[in-house]
């Protein structure tokens, strides 16, 4: 069970990892993007993490939307909304609990999930987040759907993260600005996508 | 990297402060917002028209804000686009009532920000409608992909609009002619020489002592081609056949066309490739019937051009030739 | 050398044909003599201002043709004095029987030929003054030298004496108003780049990659030293403190402002700037009366600023108040 | 004795002098100022020579005017004037006659040399053209007093040029472009001596 703590413990887990892989999100951004993708993360996720710290929270909905619109007034570019619409969206199906179990949270990741592509209008195959982010889904509902714990769910939707994240290397990009490349976005990993299976790690280290 | 700067992280908001204190009678800066904002607005009745984007395209858009333009400039970071808070706060700041028009590059960071900031916007009780633009025809147009960049088109939607908007035409009809201007306007570039962002400290784009690229982007986006460089009639030639072509100009026709240096070119080598153009339309049988030639949308001190055409009608001539009166465009 | 050029030899003619096809309604250009002049002049009555010199700092000087400034320009070749043939056809064209007021920037070869001009003009009965500007601080003042050089100062001579002379001022009342700014202005530049000259095709100035020139010349020309690049609010300074002191400006004492790109630096980077210098003005207890911020004197495409300053009294504080409609000055 | 063919064949002298040492002229202006004197004076004597090819001259005044007006009018910068003005003024004292002597050859070059100085306001030792005009100017005239033939004066004049060109390289310039350069303007030989040089060895070389 995942109560306000554990989200916080994720939240502050995310920017940690984001912060120790800023360098290498830059660099996949350099290659077929603008080369902010990392600093943009940084910023959002540490201002985040630090919510905690600074104002005390009464449940785990009103933190994530709070977190959700710290993400969306400092990540900015492409991702800030996408990732601030995730959080906003994930409190919708956890606003009656404080302390949410598999069921729950399988709700709230697919409203989030579903936040990415109504804004952003992505498909699979679009060399984006959602290519992380949709298989994550994918395995955790199969995961909640036959009986599995909370943690062994986290950790197939991580696994499924980072799988879809290397999945979008050999793709062409038709979304964000990798798309101006065309042909010649094949050949590398999509930042997003990285960013997103790091976060997705970092629930399975802190949410179970 | 050698520029006039402070701290990289700063040049922004310093910048701002320097806008603010040349033109203390003309525009009111909120620099902790990084909003540029017509003095003596919102006009009441007046749709508030309110653009913006990353900052490093100086003049756009901060620069293009007065009487017969636009109400407000929101600006982010350099080639970063501004956050919903600020567009938001702009969106509040300039709504007289009659609703706020969007003017919105075609980027998705862009994008996205201004539509999260429309949604906010309208929760607060303001009428937000968005014109997108979208005319760089470097980039192939799909229903599939991002779609095309906005570059050239955004200046004379601002300015055509503003005068609009100005005249008293509502939210819906000043919605429509945006969408019109938009889509009668195509654009290509030329960089001759990369920018350099500041926070990068180095060139975007790694061109070679002779390499040019055809069709860039006004961030550095790679364009159609890479290629040695020709004399200006051939360049002038790559930029008018695409734009041409894809806006389906045809003999007889009329052209607005807009020639704007991209930061680092002069503006002797600026008229020169105008005369180009110019001559090459002509060829063409297309009537250039109004011109701007200038640094206009500027990508940091890259050098190089690119060229704008819009098919006008006549009321779109009539609000081009209206008066404005911003820092940068005044007529 | 990356420029949007055809032959390097036709570089200013090709230009110029660009600023006739871009300002039909309001310059006529000599093709031939290379000269740019107001539609619709001479204008009876009015002394005639003429000012002129090589090409490549644009928009001085055809870009400031018009109502409120200059009757004509003449350009030479890049970085090269008109000949006196085209100054004369040019002195002949604005007489309007009150005499021709030229505007000189202090270098031997414009002051040459624009004297041998005057000389041939007063052959044909045209009364001709000179107001010579030479007011580049990085350049010893002497009786004995070519002296100081003649650089942003220019710009403000050409709009207050431009009011003036539309005004109505007669040749000896304009020429003493032209002394008058000229000997209460001071400026100073700084490199962050070199200028390409076309035909020469290569950087004029062999700068290191961190290297600057505090107090270079519009040509390039070499100014007190060469140092390494510093933040901007030092490299603020070092144009501030000698322009302050050359003009002994004191606290309590007001200044109109120019702070002008050399052809290659952003607006950003420009108003980045403007902010510094107005800051360090204020810690003066200088008085910041009005100001002017762009690209007007350039040269060519070099990274670079510099900062004019005026001692202005109150008839020359109208006058740069008063209209100006100009290609590149509007109010 | 010189006639108008003699005047004329020194001009097309001096522009094919010039023609060949076009590049060294433009080295030594790139040097201490902005590297066009040789584009510059070989512009202009070029359209002078031709001018005997496309007209008839009544005299050697006109024609001297003539070559003076065009070298205004065509090498430009701070160096046309000058040598325009120098053409324009040689014209006066020969205005009466057809085959000059050795006395009003002096006059002539004593007109000419003051025009430069009447225009420039150079001293000697200002680092300028001046520096090889004015002992060329002495040394002629005081061959022409002691009863030299013209040859033997235009020689002497040449020589006291070249000598006068070679004497400006240690010079500090307090005239023209160079000045800007201040003490840096030092160990260079001006450009507008050693092209004044070139002229006067012409002269040497034809006017006799
Ligand atoms: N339409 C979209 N839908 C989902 N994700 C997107 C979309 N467009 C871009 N992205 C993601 O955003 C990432 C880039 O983010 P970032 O570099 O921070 O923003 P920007 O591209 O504005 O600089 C891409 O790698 C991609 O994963
Ligand atoms: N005031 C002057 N009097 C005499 N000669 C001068 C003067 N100023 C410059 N010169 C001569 O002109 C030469 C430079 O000529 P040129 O390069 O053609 O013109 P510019 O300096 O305008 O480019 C100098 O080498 C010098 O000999
Ligand atoms: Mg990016
Ligand atoms: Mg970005
Ligand atoms: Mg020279
Ligand atoms: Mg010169």
């Amino acid at each position: 069970m995942a109560d306000l703590t554990a989200f916080q413990a994720w939240v502050a887990q995310s920017a940690r990892s984001i912060g120790e892989h800023a360098a290498h999100l830059t660099d996949l951004d350099r290659a077929i993007g603008d080369g902010d993708h990392g600093a943009n993360m940084e910023r959002g996720f540490t201002a985040s993490a630090r919510l905690a710290e600074d104002e005390q929270f009464s449940g785990i909905d009103t933190y994530l939307k709070k977190v959700g619109m710290t993400l969306v007034s400092t990540v900015g570019g492409a991702s800030g909304p996408l990732y601030g619409t995730f959080f906003l969206r994930l409190a919708g199906p956890l606003s009656a609990s404080d302390d949410a179990g598999a069921r729950e949270l399988s709700q709230a990741l697919r409203a989030g999930v579903e936040g990415i592509v109504a804004r952003g209008k992505a498909e699979r195959g679009d060399k984006t987040m959602y290519d992380a982010f949709a298989p994550a889904l994918a395995a955790f509902e199969e995961a909640a759907h036959t009986g599995r714990t909370i943690q062994e769910c986290l950790d197939q939707a991580a696994r499924a993260a980072e799988e879809g994240r290397d999945a979008t290397e050999p793709m062409v990009a038709r979304k964000g600005r990798a798309s101006y490349l065309g042909e010649r976005s094949a050949g590398h990993v999509d930042p997003g996508a990285s960013s997103a299976a790091l976060v997705l790690r970092a629930a399975a280290q802190t949410l179970a | 990297m050698k520029k006039f700067i402070n701290d990289p992280a700063d040049v922004v908001v310093e910048a701002l402060q320097g806008v603010a204190l040349a033109h203390p009678d003309r525009l009111r800066v909120d620099l902790e917002r990084q909003l540029v904002l017509r003095v003596g607005g919102p006009v009441p009745g007046k749709v508030g028209l309110l653009s913006g984007g990353g900052a490093g395209h100086e003049p756009l858009h901060s620069g293009f804000v007065g009487p017969g333009m636009l109400d407000a400039a929101c600006c982010g970071q350099v080639f970063t686009s501004p956050v919903p808070d600020q567009i938001l706060a702009a969106a509040i700041a300039v709504d007289a009532g009659a609703g706020v028009l969007q003017i919105v590059k075609n980027y998705t960071g862009d994008v996205l920000n201004f539509e999260m900031a429309a949604e906010l916007a309208e929760g607060e009780g303001v009428r937000v409608r968005t014109v997108l633009v979208a005319d760089d025809v470097a980039v192939e147009d799909s229903l599939f992909t991002a779609g095309r960049r906005g570059v050239g088109a955004t200046v004379l939607v601002e300015k055509i609009v503003g005068a609009a908007a100005e005249d008293g035409l509502d939210l819906d009809a000043c919605t429509a002619l945006g969408e019109q201007v938009a889509g009668a306007s195509r654009s290509m570039g030329i960089a001759l020489g990369s920018c350099t962002v500041p926070a990068a400290g180095r060139p975007t784009v790694d061109l070679g002592p002779d390499e040019i690229e055809i069709g860039v982007g006004i961030h550095g986006e790679p364009g159609r081609r890479r290629q040695a460089l020709a004399p200006a009639r051939e360049l002038a030639a790559q930029l008018v056949e695409p734009v041409v072509e894809d806006l389906e100009l045809r003999r007889g026709e009329r052209a607005l066309v807009f020639l704007n240096g991209l930061g680092g070119t002069p503006q002797l080598e600026l008229y020169l490739m105008f005369h180009e153009v110019h001559r090459q339309l002509k060829e063409r049988g297309v009537d250039v019937v109004r011109s701007l030639v200038g640094s206009f949308l500027t990508s940091l001190d890259m050098a190089g051009c690119s060229l704008t055409l819009l098919r006008p009608d006549e009321p779109m001539l009539r609000w081009w030739d209206a008066p404005v009166d911003t820092p940068a465009l005044r007529w």
